[in-house]
């Protein structure tokens, strides 16, 4: 097992040494000269040229590629600067050092996909086993119809509708300026409860939708018939041997949300104006920040990546007879 | 302070007295490029430079064309040509200090002007490096040192040589470049991180993309200013803001919104402003750009210049205004030179009834050229919705006269250079162009001198290279007579749009909502049409 | 002829200790150094001790599982590690009846589905038609023919058997593996299915692998018996060498302990039977 | 006199089917008492796990039962689900006849033992485990302590069934549903389970129902005995009577079919 | 008469098929989905957007306007080009109202929009589940080498935020078929993901008995598969493509409106729905009509979905 581990970890590196050469090349080849760009509206050959130089996108694409690899693990110069251990270059934007953005925004990407995960998830199983359970009934088509409603609904809309609704009609939020949780806890809460039902929204009815299919699927076992046959309460039948073979398939699509979602929300943190790692990604694209937009890549890998990791692990742990034949 | 307030407040409005104090937000989409001014260069960091930053001279601060005036800042008068033009000497107020209390000399002037020669941080206002005379290996003071050829003979001369005469030079020492900098700081991305104020506030606080506070700098002295009134004790920018959302919290004006300004509206918001207390709330004015469509004269029916007119003719300028949000956000724009430029002349040459367009003139005018069965023209377009609504209104235009347009959407990020580069630009291209000063010298020589096409960053997109317009261009540059020069420009439009290289489409302009509680707010014609931010202020400052 | 032969087969399974993902493993020895060689149409009956390695001595000569030591041979070939063509063919000509009749079902498939699946699987046209041939096979042991669109849980504990045992002979094996294939059945079925078993056996020659508990059953249907206990055979021989002068303590063990019903009434049966015959 | 611990009064189990309705057991009735063993044999097919599943309320789902069935004077049928709750695993046990699809694959069998006896005698989770060690020692499994932390797929056919048949005694229900619990032993162990049966019946005077195929387990374990045919109840009478004077041709028939281990090899 | 309580009231199971034999299972589905009412719903929905996609041209032709004529006398240039009249200017003229700032015939928009937008989001859900379903399930199944390849594929596709990629890789591409390469695109960023719930689930089905059954009776690895695994796996499949599809119908209005999708001025529904979200407030037809036709499909999909799935365990019962 401890072998297995390892061996899944040094994939992440070689998956993330492929994902940022892979990203290099498509950012730094078939993408515009980010130094045409910087250079602006009245801009000579010659600086041009002299942007090039100082940003070192004059050298060959693998010595820039090399370049970047050893910023990140022992740091490199630009010109005068130092740019300490992990260095992911500076935004051709702001100037900013990329790393110094990213552990600025991480904490408010992270309470986000946190808090979202914790309600859809909350809200997609409780609301699929419901279903399951009263299969056919009022309750199940309404809950079914609504997951439906969700989904189609774009989350941007949503964003929007419920901002309208909520802050400008009946004024019960204030719009989302995100403290920190330690200075005003109150409007912390207030400030992230619509982003997370935005996201949350489009997540619980998947989740609702699956847990509802295989909590189906699961009822008809004969394993359940024996749970029963024991007299054991129906909460416990549903929560333990109900619940944990449908939910068993849905742990794998959890982690790569929440850690697609680690990696940033978008367009959810771009129409709140949180200023999360998803917000970062969107300014770079539009901008063609390239060393932001790497990093954003880069990070975004590492959590999926790493989710996957922990998917795998986790699911072997769930399902018993996976284990076995695993090592 | 914060008297002016109380009842009178329904009154005062946005044009009303600010108060001295309180905090104004102000909700942005976008960050500021840079801080640091020989980097930042657009009408958006030029108003905001002008709270932390002085330059020599500086636009007034007052609605309509005092705003496109240029009066004196640190100097004390806007500069004293000799030799011709070709030398200029500006003489620097008593009493001017940095936030750190240093005293602001002729040496910080000159240091911040010669950091514009630096290859990674002169990206900014171009003018200091194409016009003021230095050693062609100069590359700033931090790699080259002195830059000999701007003298500092005391404490409180700066003395610029040119490479030629430049009769505006009171307008370029205007530019962000010529801010002073406190001697050997400022190195690498310093400025940007943290600003070395001259002007009446300074950065307290920076979070790049997510806030910006100002609070007051006391080592500014309000008597050596004339131009900025610096009512409030500080500013707030919230950055990264949905421009939905933006619209919403200024429509709303809760909280602190009360106290906020922000950028122009979106189209869809026009509709939601018309109620009395929010019209009252609502700024517009014209953005001083203008939107047009280039046409490539080099490309094959669009050389011919009775096809160009055709289009120009047929074009309907009033669906091109409908898809950027109407009669409440744009103009329609029959010049190159939009209103605001000084010695701009209003004029028509391709005269259409509302701007619908000439379908029969524009359909006799392809006869003549033997296009009547029509032809193909790729349009380049930016991926952004208000773009591509234009680019169809045109297509919609032009499809009557068996002309098909084919719209190519490039990439917002790569837009610029795409089409900056004549080898890969298209038949036409939709794009704008402001002046760096309210002058026809910053609109028309970049967009019309055939001499300035190149092979990267062109912004001659028509690559018009006709020799009366090039001579004329120089003609009216060597002219020492500013005032002169612009009434030339006016007539130059006239003749540059004889030979159709370009379709003007639209004035656009910035509508705007304030905050219920904010006063002295106007829109100022040199910075875009932004609200001018030295002067606006608080009714109440206790709000 | 030796059809199949196990030489010294052992299997281990890796157990994980208590106590989580990173416990020690344990092996656990399952089945330990077993041989024996079945012929052609012959049946070899597996009894034993439950958990003593039956089963998992049948899915290694079937090669479901790989044993961790020794070689099993189909035909003179070591199929042991056979992959492709090879293990193609031996599949074909080896069919396995499974215990736990459910669980090795597809609950996702109709009864005719089921039952036709080897011969889809190895590309056979089924005579006479899907439908018929199912039919035909529910019919042989015993179910309802009508019953061939239901599903396997729409069936009781020995119907399932059944379904399991009709798929086994839906193609023409050599060897069908017994896996208790008929514990769940009444004796009367027992015994049709039985008799259906030898007489595929003298027709078509086919060989089997009995693993059964019932000592009766095995004594009306194997030539050789081998008993295992604790994986490990205690005493192959014949038949009646096994029946009747058993060597192994545990083999005699386990025939002392057949149950069997009441003589007394047994003998009573068996008298009022004939009254009745007499009378009629 | 009083009733009887259980009694069957013309039950009759209708399960849907794509071509209808049918009836799987019809108006079948039997009682056991005390101390009492039933066997209930007979055709493969006919009904048996069905009527033992109705006892419980267990039946597929569509299913619809009716006649009466009484432990200890109060009727279960038609009671709800919460109701059952308390009867189930406790008062009436049972013991499915597939025991590995009847496990649920994720959980270790100790867990699955423990929790049906804390749902009905509470306990802490460390007496549970106690009592689910013992209950695997007591049907043989080898090494019980260790192997009560395994997954089901990791047993034996016959172990599995020794396991269903501990989750159901580790209850000491009033009555014990055993669905062909033994086909899959030996009859070494075999002989074990029922003495291990026999021993709790004295005990505790659980009444049992024993479903089997196994004529010869059933003539020496019950006291009466039910023969099912087709849905049908063909015959039931005391085991002396079934076994010595059978009345019905399909039970003749079926005892006419037992093979006996010194019969000739069928030809 | 009692009925048996049980933990899930199951549907009412249909009366016995009158002919004799009993109906092949494609036939009892069918005939089963006939008598549902809401099933008959779904099919007629969907085949009027069909009909709808096929037969623009000449439906727009009886409403009198193309999905790309102007008009600007529908709107009202002085509010920033709110239609005219209630309801987003819906009218005898414009059926269902116009688009705000230039007034195009929203009825036509959505007609011609059909085309592009099911043949775009339905085939890159045909692709994705065909990719996802094999690659999970081989990768499930073969464990192994085969896994770990499938495996780091579908890592390192999923390790790149698809959006950005997407864009890039568009933008990079040559302009050529548009609606092919994103298809194209959408799928291959999109597999992985139903890949991993489908490998998750078969890693725990290819340890059922039934599959070693198969594998007895002769089956190839792909007949065990795709024969006996696949059919187990229909719930999650049946799930997570209904909700893909109106999912890539965003995507590719995503992807549009950032100018590598359809290039303007064709229609599609999901550019439509962006297009329409600023305009929520003022003009909320504008977004309700083409939001409640991708709602409408989505719907009808699903709920044929389910029906099928239901119809189909209806016979199992399992
Ligand atoms: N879910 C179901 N739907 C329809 N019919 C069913 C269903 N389950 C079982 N049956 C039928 O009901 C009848 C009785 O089944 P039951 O399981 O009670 O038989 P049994 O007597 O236990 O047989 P065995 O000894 O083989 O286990 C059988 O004919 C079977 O086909
Ligand atoms: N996957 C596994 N992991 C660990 N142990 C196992 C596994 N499968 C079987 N065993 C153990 O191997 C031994 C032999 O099992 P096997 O199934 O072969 O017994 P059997 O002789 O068929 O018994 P029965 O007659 O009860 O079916 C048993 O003790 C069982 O617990
Ligand atoms: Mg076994
Ligand atoms: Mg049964
Ligand atoms: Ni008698």
């Amino acid at each position: 097992m401890v072998r297995y581990v390892l061996g899944r970890l040094a994939g992440v590196l070689v998956i993330l040494l492929a994902v940022c050469l892979f990203t290099y090349v498509i950012f730094f080849k078939l993408s515009p000269d980010p130094a045409v760009m910087i250079c602006g509206k009245t801009c000579t050959p010659d600086r041009i040229d002299s942007i090039r130089s100082m940003l070192g996108l004059n050298q060959p694409l693998l010595a820039q590629f090399w370049d970047f690899l050893q910023g990140i693990f022992a740091g490199r110069d630009y010109g005068t600067v130092h740019c300490p251990a992990p260095c992911l270059g500076y935004s051709f934007q702001t100037n900013e050092s990329v790393w110094s953005m990213i552990t600025a925004r991480l904490p408010v990407s992270i309470t986000v996909a946190v808090g979202a995960a914790v309600l859809w998830l909350l809200a997609g199983v409780i609301g699929g086993l419901i279903s399951a359970i009263k299969q056919g009934s009022w309750w199940d088509r309404s809950a079914m119809a609504l997951a439906l409603t969700g989904v189609s609904v774009p989350n941007y809309v949503l964003a929007l509708v419920l901002q309208y609704v909520l802050v400008v009609k009946l004024q019960v939020l204030p719009f989302p300026s995100a403290p920190p949780l330690t200075e005003n806890p109150m409007l912390w809460f207030e400030s992230y409860l619509m982003p997370w039902t935005v996201l949350a929204v489009g997540y619980a009815c998947l989740y609702a939708r699956l847990t509802r299919a295989n909590v189906i699927d699961t009822l008809s076992e004969n394993f359940l018939r024996t749970a029963r046959a024991k007299g054991l309460s129906r909460s416990l039948i549903l929560r333990r041997h109900a619940l944990r073979p449908a939910l068993t398939p849905i742990t794998t699509i959890f982690g790569m949300d929440f850690a697609g979602l680690l990696g940033g929300a978008l367009i959810t943190e771009t129409v709140f104006g949180l200023n999360g790692i998803g917000k970062m990604a969107a300014d770079s694209i539009a901008k063609n920040d390239q060393p932001v937009i790497m990093a954003v890549t880069l990070l975004a890998a590492f959590f999926v990546v790493v989710g996957n990791v922990v998917v795998d692990l986790v699911y072997t742990a769930l399902d018993p007879r996976v284990r076995v034949t695993s090592t | 302070s914060g008297g002016a307030a109380g009842s009178a407040q329904n009154a005062a409005g946005p044009a009303g007295k600010p108060a001295q104090g309180g905090v104004v937000q102000v909700l942005a989409n976008a960050g500021f490029s840079h801080l640091d001014p020989a980097r930042g260069f657009d009408g958006g960091v030029n108003n905001f430079y002008r709270l932390i930053y002085r330059t020599l001279t500086t636009q007034g601060a007052a609605p309509g064309a005092e705003g496109t005036k240029i009066v004196p800042d640190l100097a004390t008068d806007t500069g004293k040509a000799s030799d011709g033009g070709k030398t200029w000497t500006f003489t620097l107020k008593d009493g001017l200090f940095f936030e750190t209390g240093a005293p602001i000399t002729s040496a910080e002037v000159k240091f911040g002007v010669s950091r514009a020669w630096d290859p990674e941080l002169g990206i900014g206002s171009p003018y200091a490096k194409q016009i003021i005379d230095a050693p062609a290996s100069y590359q700033g003071p931090y790699k080259s040192g002195d830059l000999p050829t701007i003298a500092t003979p005391d404490a409180k001369t700066v003395v610029f040589h040119l490479k030629k005469p430049y009769a505006d030079f009171g307008s370029v020492v205007a530019q962000n470049t010529f801010v002073p900098i406190p001697v050997g700081s400022g190195v690498g991305n310093q400025l940007d991180a943290k600003p070395i104020a001259s002007g009446p506030y300074k950065v307290a606080q920076y979070k790049p993309g997510a806030s910006l506070k100002l609070v007051r700098n006391d080592k500014w002295d309000a008597k050596t200013d004339s131009v900025r009134a610096a009512k409030p004790d500080g500013f707030q920018w919230t950055f990264g803001l949905d421009g939905a959302t933006i619209d919403e919290r200024m429509i709303a004006g809760q909280g602190t919104d009360a106290n906020a300004i922000a950028g122009t509206i979106q189209a869809a918001t026009v509709a939601r402003v018309q109620t009395p207390q929010l019209k009252q709330r609502t700024l517009s004015g014209l953005g001083g750009c203008t939107t047009y469509m280039g046409l490539n004269t080099t490309k094959k029916p669009l050389g011919d210049v009775r096809v160009r007119q055709a289009i120009n003719l047929a074009v309907n300028k009033q669906t091109v205004r409908d898809a950027v949000g109407g009669s409440s956000l744009a103009e329609l724009a029959t010049s190159i030179q939009p209103p605001t430029v000084v010695g701009r002349v209003d004029y028509n040459p391709y005269p259409s009834q509302d701007g619908k367009g000439d379908r029969e003139a524009a359909r006799k005018l392809l006869a003549e050229a033997g296009l009547a069965g029509g032809f193909t023209l790729t349009l380049d377009t930016r991926a952004q919705p208000k773009m591509q609504a234009m680019a169809v209104a045109i297509q919609q235009a032009l499809e009557p006269l068996k002309i098909t347009v084919k719209i190519n959407t490039i990439d917002t990020s790569t837009y610029y250079e795409v089409i900056g580069t004549p080898s890969q630009q298209h038949d036409a291209a939709i794009t704008g162009w402001c002046p760096d000063w309210p002058s026809g010298a910053t609109f028309l020589p970049p967009l019309f001198d055939g001499r300035n096409i190149v092979a990267k960053g062109n912004s001659n997109l028509a690559q018009l290279n006709d020799p009366g317009v090039n001579s004329r261009i120089d003609e009216i540059a060597a002219m020492s007579d500013v005032k002169q020069a612009n009434a030339a420009y006016g007539e130059l439009d006239k003749q540059i749009m004889k030979l159709a290289p370009i379709v003007p489409l639209l004035y656009e302009k910035v509508v705007t909502v304030v905050g219920s509680n904010i006063a002295g707010a106007y829109l100022h014609d040199g910075f875009s049409g932004g609200i001018d931010l030295v002067s606006v202020g608080l009714t109440d400052a206790g709000k | 002829m030796t059809l199949l032969r196990l030489h010294e087969v052992t299997k281990e399974f890796v157990t994980r200790g208590q106590g989580g993902l990173l416990a020690p493993k344990a092996a656990f020895t399952a089945v330990d150094q077993v041989s024996f060689e079945v012929s052609l149409g012959e049946t070899l009956a597996i009894v034993g001790e439950s958990g003593s390695g039956k089963s998992t001595t049948a899915r290694i000569a079937a090669r479901l599982l790989d044993p961790t030591r020794g070689t099993v041979e189909f035909e003179g070939q070591d199929i042991t590690r056979a992959t492709g063509k090879s293990l193609a063919r031996f599949r074909n000509d080896v069919q396995v009846v499974f215990q736990d009749p459910f669980s090795s079902l597809n609950p996702r498939y109709t009864v005719e589905r089921i039952v036709t699946a080897p011969l889809s699987y190895q590309g056979i046209a089924p005579p006479g038609g899907r439908r018929a041939f199912a039919r035909e096979l529910m019919e042989r042991v015993g179910l309802n023919p009508d019953h061939s669109q239901r599903y396997p849980s729409q069936f009781s504990g020995g119907q399932a058997q059944r379904i399991g045992i009709a798929r086994a002979l839906a193609v023409n094996p050599k060897l069908v593996i017994c896996d208790e294939a008929v514990s769940a059945l009444d004796v009367s079925i027992q015994a049709q299915v039985i008799r259906l078993l030898l007489r595929l056996q003298r027709e078509s020659g086919f060989s089997y692998i009995f693993i059964a508990h019932d000592l009766a059953v095995v004594r009306q249907i194997a030539q050789r018996v081998a008993v295992m206990n604790k994986g490990r055979i205690v005493e192959l021989g014949t038949r009646d060498q096994i029946f009747d002068q058993p060597r192994d303590e545990y083999t005699k063990t386990l025939l002392a302990a057949v149950p069997q019903i009441n003589p007394e009434w047994d003998r009573r049966r068996r008298q009022h039977e004939q009254e009745r015959k007499a009378s009629v | 006199m009083t009733e009887a611990l259980f009694v069957v009064e013309d039950l009759t189990v209708t399960l849907p089917t794509s071509r209808g309705p049918v009836d799987v057991v019809r108006d079948a009735s039997f009682t056991v008492g005390r101390d009492d063993t039933l066997g209930i044999v007979g055709e493969s097919g006919s009904g048996k796990s069905m009527t033992a599943l109705a006892v419980l309320g267990l039946l597929p789902p569509g299913a619809r039962t009716s006649g009466s069935i009484r432990l200890d004077g109060k009727e279960l049928l038609g009671r709800s689900e919460a109701e059952l709750r308390h009867v189930r695993g406790n008062a009436i046990s049972m013991v499915f006849q597939d025991p590995l699809s009847s496990l649920n694959p994720y959980y270790t069998v100790g867990l699955q033992i423990e929790e049906g006896y804390r749902a009905h005698r509470g306990g802490s989770r460390r007496d549970a485990r106690r009592v689910a060690i013992e209950a695997l020692e007591q049907v043989r499994i080898p090494d019980a302590a260790r192997r009560i932390d395994h997954y089901p797929h990791q047993f034996s056919g016959g172990q599995r069934q020794r396991i269903m048949i501990a989750m159901a005694l580790c209850c000491s229900p009033a009555l014990l549903i055993a669905d062909e619990p033994t086909t899959a032993l030996d009859v070494t162990v075999q002989a074990q389970i029922l003495e291990l049966l026999a021993e709790l019946q004295a005990e505790t005077g659980t009444g049992l129902i024993f479903i089997t195929h196994d004529l010869a387990v059933i003539s020496s374990i019950a006291r009466r005995v039910l023969v099912m045919c087709a849905g049908d109840p063909v015959e039931y009478g005391t085991a002396e009577q079934i076994f010595s004077d059978p009345r019905h041709d399909y039970t003749r028939a079926l005892l006419d079919a037992v093979p006996r281990i010194d019969d000739e090899v069928l030809s | 008469m009692t009925t048996t309580p049980t933990l899930l009231e199951v549907e009412e199971v249909g009366s016995p098929s009158v002919d004799g034999g009993p109906p092949t299972s494609t036939r009892r589905i069918l005939t089963r989905l006939g008598r549902d009412k809401a099933a008959l719903f779904c099919v007629a929905f969907l085949l009027l957007v069909v009909l709808m996609a096929v037969f623009a041209p000449l439906i727009t032709k009886i409403s009198g306007w193309g999905p790309y004529e102007f008009d600007s006398a529908a709107i009202n240039s002085d509010l920033g080009g709110v239609p005219h009249g209630a309801l987003g200017g819906i009218s005898g003229r414009h059926w269902f109202g116009v688009e705000p700032q230039n007034g195009r015939d929203l009825f036509a928009r959505i007609v011609y929009g059909a085309r592009v937008s099911i043949t775009i989001a339905l085939s890159a859900t045909v692709l994705t589940g065909v990719l996802g379903v094999v690659f999970g399930m081989l990768a499930g199944f073969y464990r192994g080498w085969v896994d770990q390849v499938i495996s780091r594929l579908m890592d390192f596709l999923m390790a790149f935020p698809a959006l950005i990629f997407m864009i890039a890789i568009l933008s990079s591409l040559p302009a050529g078929n548009r609606p092919v390469l994103l298809v194209v695109v959408i799928s291959a960023f999109g597999w992985p993901y139903l890949a991993r719930v489908i490998r998750g689930q078969t890693m725990t089905l290819a340890n059922r008995e039934f599959v070693e059954a198969a594998r007895a009776s002769g089956a190839k690895n792909t007949a065990v598969v795709f024969r006996e695994i696949l059919p187990n796996l229909r719930g999650s499949i049946i799930v997570m493509t209904t909700l893909a599809l109106p999912g890539y119908i965003g995507t590719e209005a995503g992807l549009s409106f950032l100018g590598v999708g359809v290039s303007p001025p064709t229609a599609s529904w999901g550019q439509m729905i962006s297009g329409s979200v600023s305009w929520y407030s003022v003009d909320p037809m504008f977004f309700a009509i083409p939001g409640a036709f991708l709602f409408l499909t989505v719907l009808s999909l699903t709920v044929l979905g389910d029906k099928i799935r239901s119809v189909i365990d209806a016979g199992e019962a399992s």
